[in-house]
């Protein structure tokens, strides 16, 4: 009944607003709704279809096996904050979905995210790295993947465990990184941790987003002559700076440690030719070499096949946490056993799941600790030796065939 | 003689190599209407601008009741009580002939009313009531010059400076604008009027200074200054002069 | 700082120089022509590049190979937006006061309808085109010089050069001129306005045709890349001086050197507030640019 | 042309006004209050922007640099000295009417694109300043991560409801607000100043109009009312950023709209803001989700053809559509 009343009041506001298509009724043949907040244009538009088309994947997958079926409600962010906030008061209201999936920039999911704590509705992040999104004490926002901080602790863990296992260790650490939150932010966490475990900074260089050439850095990287170099980058940025690098055949000892973003779109190495990434470490939000080491789920293998037939290109971290994302949200939904959504709120929060799609991103398990962040969530450092994105740390996710290169060979001798 | 309203003394103006006011000196006095003439490019516009305060004279200096104005920014020359038209007028497009004149009046008060109620009286004044609420953008260009005259009265000045008032203005329009600067003058204002049309220099007058190549070779009683031997060879030539002479 | 760093500084800001000069040239020529401020002129160069891409990676064309497209194609592209579009604005201009500013909303709407339909055909995907010429090099003394980039540096003078002999020397130059200087005496003498802007235009667009397959060996392309190169022509158009052809390049140039220093001593971002200072102090100071002529 | 309403359209506005106070009681649904409130919003930006930029027919596409500092102040002054965002906006305000009269003291002496080029100019100097910057003698401005409004829950102090509908009244007030200032402004000497350097500048100072003056006095009014908005959107989204509130896409929305309804009137920005931004919400949740780019296509195509079949904006052939109908009802 209630529905019938608002559509009646509804049209009454659309003579004035000129807004709002009646809501479809709800089918209540026990479908949920997922919403799904993504950027579908501007800067981040790659990332958001990437993360879109791994959902829709995994959606496919459950609805196909003929049991609960899924709904995708899929919302352009644009990625602007007050969009996100607006879009996400149109899935609650107007879409009413059971729970939202979202929305990889920090900027639009952390407003974003507290309208759904407001209202009681359960929030899955995706890709976001800020640490205050589950540093809020809210009881309906869950993170399965990092925190900013854990992804620079983890790439200072890798340079440490090669240095200890080779005995060969740097001593200055160079900082190049995108001038906005995500590059700053990544950027003070690394340092931090790097000056705590005896490291020198060598370079703490900001550049400008969508800047048109790099060789005025390359030279202060050049003079400052850093032993290793973190560089947090989007994928354009990433392209131009590894051809610049290239190009200059600058010698960087200890190796180009990427935290991802860019080398881990596809585009990326369709751009940069091998010699462009040899030997570059890049902290990876799911373990590319698994899909290669076989004794993976069948609808990991079929997601993969799915996926590389829609973008042409294999599954990337982006597609991979859609993908895992989805089945998070039906493990829940699942257990929750309705599309109530303080019943999938307790689902979320109770959720231990040990094997099974969900874990494509290589987590070794997804639960929520009592700020909804999943505390072993973790990525891995691959190295690119002739190509391969080998996983070289954690230590126990490293296949045995690999064996790191360090220090890395100067380019004279490559 | 109470002392002159407006008092030039030793002004010039120099553009680069062109001198084109030499150190020229004259006066305004109260009630009076002065007819600026000489040839093209005597440098009338030249010293009518210095006077409005849009060029700043290089020497001397300009006085308004023995204050000087020399050097102050046309606002402020406005405010201390000299009005002046341009010689192609400069109407507001999207403002209505009222709404023109009410600009002009806002100088003396912020009370729209009082001001509103002036603007109209300079309609009246203009006989211009009948487009009182038309856009200076559709006015034709004697009304448009009509409404510049309107505007510059709404100032309430003590002096105006008018340029070429009935350039391309059809007789009968000459001798209406002629008789309204008679009107103005019997209102108190003291007017300079720089202006070609030699009749309605002669009809209006009391005075006339003639500049020549920038220097000032005459100032006198119309009848005397239009026979001048000087002015003439200015205006017609030195052969003219010497066949008359002889 | 050691002569060799001056040396890298100074060959990093020609190179970068030269090519903000080639990618401004057409929109000085516009502005210069017509006195219109075409703000979709950084997403005309995008989609330039895009041509150039789709070219290479369908027909397996070499950029400079597909420059030869490229180039004819955004001078239809050009012709066609002035012709259709805006030249609306101009004749309805004789009949109403129009804000000179509606040229610069207008193109604002088709820099977003640019934009989004190049998103919608090609995907968000960064594109790039792998050719090997990208990472050759020849060296002056030590130091290496990029030869991609050496070309685009070289394009720019060319295509200066040229343009500027041109518009003196040919018959449709002296039109354009004249319609530049005045736009009614010009009507009066016989020359066809519309006609004159619809190939100035296209003219402008062209020179965009060709840098886009310049610059794409070298460059990566998103649909988003548009404003950045929009906004730096802006800034080297102002500086080299409205309308003049050499003005440009110049204009470039001193931009480029001066980005180049600037970031050696602080971080790019705070050079780019630098360079938009430098970019206020100008049009305060000298607004006519370096070698404005308007 | 000045504007004057006719009594048919004076009764539609207060027509339309009363709709919008009852608004909240005909649709309750919390998006569409959230949807009004950002389109009442978005009015009253677009209406603080023609406030100078209509009159003086000035094109300013810098102007979110005002809401931007303003919001930050407000923020600010609430985290930091815990003093109520009712009272950091007036500070907020007050400081973006300062900093424009430095802004406006230079970019003033250009004019048409070369005023629009430096407004750009100085707009990126300080987005780009804010979000390099992480600590300012002492104060935390967290460079492009943006600040936070913690929350705090029900408070009239605090600016925080739970509710949509007390924003949609204070949007609502807001907007009230702009409109009597710009009437006011019309019927006063600094808006007919105003118009007179528009119509001609040469002849305004011949009239005792000094344009830098009044161009500054009705910017700093502009920048007032712009940097309370910027508080507003800080209060409302409890989040600001330097590339949302201080970037050019907040300056080109506030332009677009007012030049589309029609600049240098009361009702034109509102009736652009009451148009563009329902389009720009239909366009996004209809389309944005599948097709990548579309609604942005729409909207650019909604600009180009309103700039050249109204160039005067959508006021004038409304009006006309007004005065026909009321004509035809004296007859």
């Amino acid at each position: 009944m209630k529905t019938r009343r608002s559509f009646l009041k509804a049209t009454v506001a659309t003579t004035m607003l000129l807004l709002c298509a009646p809501t479809m009724a709800l089918a209540d043949d026990g479908t949920v709704k997922i919403g799904l907040l993504l950027p579908l244009s501007g800067g981040s538009a790659a990332i958001g279809n990437q993360t879109k088309v791994g959902a829709q994947i995994a959606a496919a997958q459950i609805n196909a096996l003929g049991g609960r079926q899924l709904e995708l409600v899929f919302s352009d962010s644009q990625s602007k904050p007050d969009i996100g906030v607006s879009e996400t008061e149109r899935l609650i209201q107007r879409e009413e979905v059971s729970m939202i999936i979202g929305a990889y920039n920090s900027a639009v999911t952390f407003p974003s995210s507290e309208v759904a704590e407001r209202y009681g509705v359960p929030w899955l992040v995706t890709g976001s790295v800020k640490n205050e999104i589950t540093e809020r004490n809210f009881s309906n926002v869950f993170r399965p993947n990092n925190k900013a901080s854990y992804d620079a602790r983890e790439q200072v863990d890798a340079i440490d465990l090669l240095s200890k296992q080779t005995g060969n260790r740097p001593t200055t650490i160079g900082l190049f990184y995108r001038g906005d939150d995500w590059g700053r932010s990544h950027a003070a966490a690394v340092k931090e941790i790097a000056l705590e475990r005896g490291y020198k900074i060598g370079l703490d260089e900001a550049y400008v987003p969508g800047q048109v050439d790099f060789s005025a850095q390359l030279l202060k990287i050049r003079s400052t002559k850093p032993d290793a170099l973190i560089f947090v980058a989007g994928t354009a940025d990433h392209i131009l700076f590894n051809k610049q690098l290239l190009g200059n055949r600058i010698d960087l000892p200890f190796g180009l440690h990427s935290v991802g973003g860019g080398a881990e779109d596809p585009s990326f190495y369709e751009a940069v030719p091998q010699r462009g990434y040899e030997y570059m470490f890049t902290q990876e939000d799911w373990q590319i070499d698994r899909m290669q080491s076989g004794g993976l789920g069948k609808e990991i293998t079929a997601g993969n096949v799915a996926f590389e037939e829609k973008m042409g290109y294999p599954f990337n971290s982006y597609g991979a946490q859609g993908f895992s994302n989805i089945y998070i949200a039906f493990d829940a939904i699942t257990r929750a056993g309705s599309g109530d959504r303080s019943a999938i709120r307790d689902a979320l929060a109770a959720t231990n799941i040990t094997e099974g799609p969900a874990l494509i991103t290589g987590y070794q398990s997804v639960t929520f600790d009592k700020n909804g962040q999943n505390v072993n969530a973790h990525g891995v450092i691959s190295q690119n030796i002739k190509g391969e994105r080998l996983t070289v740390w954690p230590q126990e996710n490293r296949l045995d065939s690999t064996t790191p290169v360090w220090p890395i060979p100067s380019w004279s001798d490559r | 003689m109470s002392a002159p309203l407006l008092k030039i003394d030793g002004i010039s103006k120099r553009f680069g190599g062109n001198q084109a006011v030499k150190e020229t000196s004259f006066h305004v006095d109260s009630g009076e209407i002065l007819g600026l003439i000489g040839p093209n490019g005597a440098g009338k516009t030249t010293a009518f601008n210095m006077i409005a305060g849009y060029l700043e004279s290089d020497t001397g200096d300009i006085q308004l009741n023995e204050k000087s104005i020399k050097g102050k920014k046309p606002w402020d020359i406005c405010k201390a009580g000299i009005a002046r038209t341009f010689q192609l007028s400069k109407p507001f497009g999207d403002l209505s002939v009222l709404e023109n004149i009410m600009v002009g009046g806002f100088v003396r008060s912020a009370d729209r009313r009082i001001i509103e109620t002036k603007a109209r009286e300079v309609v009246v004044f203009l006989g211009m009531e009948a487009i009182i609420d038309q856009d200076a953008l559709n006015l034709t260009a004697f009304d448009r010059r009509k409404l510049e005259l309107g505007r510059a009265l709404a100032t309430e000045p003590k002096l105006l400076l008018m340029d070429e008032v009935v350039a391309g203005a059809t007789p009968n329009e000459a001798s209406e604008m002629v008789e309204l600067v008679k009107n103005i003058r019997d209102r108190g204002v003291s007017i300079l009027i720089v202006e070609h049309v030699m009749h309605v220099i002669m009809n209006l007058s009391d005075r006339v200074i003639v500049l020549d190549s920038g220097n000032l070779i005459a100032d006198g009683n119309p009848e005397e200054v239009v026979n001048d031997p000087e002015v003439m060879k200015a205006y017609f030539g030195e052969k003219y002069v010497q066949q008359q002479s002889t | 700082m050691d002569l060799l760093l001056a040396a890298h500084i100074v060959k990093n800001g020609l190179l970068i120089g030269g090519i903000y000069g080639g990618v401004a040239l057409g929109l000085s020529l516009i502005f210069g022509v017509m006195r219109i401020i075409n703000f979709a002129h950084g997403s005309l160069l995008m989609v330039a590049m895009y041509l150039a891409w789709f070219l290479w990676k369908t027909l397996g064309l070499h950029p400079y190979v597909a420059a030869f497209i490229t180039v004819p194609a955004l001078f239809g592209l050009g012709y066609l937006i002035q012709s259709q579009i805006i030249s609306h604005l101009f004749t309805r201009e004789k009949a109403l006061v129009v804000e000179p500013l509606s040229a610069l909303l207008l193109t604002a709407g088709i820099f977003l309808v640019l934009d989004n339909l190049v998103l919608m055909i090609f995907g968000p995907d960064v594109r790039a085109v792998s050719v090997d010429i990208a990472y050759a090099n020849f060296f002056i003394g030590e130091i290496p010089v990029n030869i991609p980039r050496f070309i685009a540096f070289v394009a720019s003078i060319v295509v200066a050069s040229g343009l500027s002999y041109w518009l003196k020397h040919s018959n449709m130059g002296r039109a354009i001129r004249a319609t530049a200087q005045n736009r009614d005496a010009a009507t009066m003498s016989g020359i066809n306005v519309p006609f004159i802007y619809n190939v100035t235009f296209g003219l402008g667009v062209a020179i965009l045709g060709l840098f886009g397959a310049l610059l794409v060996p070298f460059f990566s392309i998103t649909p988003t890349l548009g404003l950045s190169f929009g906004i730096k022509s802006f800034i080297v158009v102002v500086l080299g001086g409205i309308g003049s052809i050499w003005g440009c390049v110049v204009g470039g140039i001193v931009l480029g050197l001066f980005e180049a220093v600037a970031s050696q001593f602080v971080t790019a971002t705070s050079a780019a507030i630098f360079s938009f200072g430098l970019f206020i102090v100008i049009l305060l100071v000298r607004p006519k640019g370096l070698m404005g002529k308007a | 042309m000045f504007g004057t309403a006719t009594p048919l359209e004076r009764g539609l506005i207060i027509i339309g006004f009363l709709c919008l106070l009852v608004l909240p009681f005909v649709i309750t649904n919390p998006y569409h209050i959230h949807t009004a409130t950002m389109i009442v919003y978005f009015a009253f930006m677009a209406a603080s922007w023609n406030f100078v930029c209509g009159y003086l027919g000035q094109l300013s596409l810098g102007h979110s640099v005002f809401s931007g500092v303003a919001g930050y102040v407000t923020v600010l002054m609430f985290t930091q000295l815990g003093i109520s965002p009712w009272i950091g906006m007036l500070f907020g305000g007050l400081l973006a009417a300062v900093l424009s009269v430095a802004i406006g003291s230079l970019t003033f002496r250009l004019k048409g694109p070369y005023f629009t080029l430096t407004t750009i100019a100085f707009a990126e100097i300080m987005r780009i300043w804010f979000e390099n910057t992480d600590n300012f003698i002492g104060i935390p401005l967290k460079g492009s991560e943006g600040l936070v409004v913690p929350l705090v829950g029900d408070s009239w102090w605090a600016f925080q409801f739970n509710d949509k509908t007390p924003y949609y009244y204070i949007a609502l007030g807001l907007l009230l607000m702009i409109v009597l200032a710009t009437i006011m402004l019309e019927k006063s000497k600094l808006g007919y100043y105003l118009k007179a350097i528009r119509g001609d500048q040469d002849g305004a100072e011949a009239l005792g109009i000094n344009p830098t003056k009044y161009s500054l006095i009705a910017l700093s009014i502009s920048a007032f009312f712009t940097g309370i908005g910027g508080a507003f959107f800080a209060q409302f989204f409890r989040y600001i950023n330097p590339e949302r509130n201080m970037g050019i896409d907040m300056s080109i929305d506030m332009a677009i709209m007012a030049i589309i309804g029609g600049q240098g009137t009361v009702l034109g920005p509102i009736l652009g803001a009451f148009i563009l931004h329902p389009i720009a919400e239909i366009t996004r949740t209809t389309l944005g989700g599948s097709f990548l780019g579309l609604h942005l296509v729409i909207y650019g195509t909604v600009l180009a053809l309103t700039v050249l079949y109204f160039p005067q904006g959508i006021i004038v052939p409304l009006r006309r559509i007004l005065a026909r109908i009321s004509g035809r009802a004296k007859k």
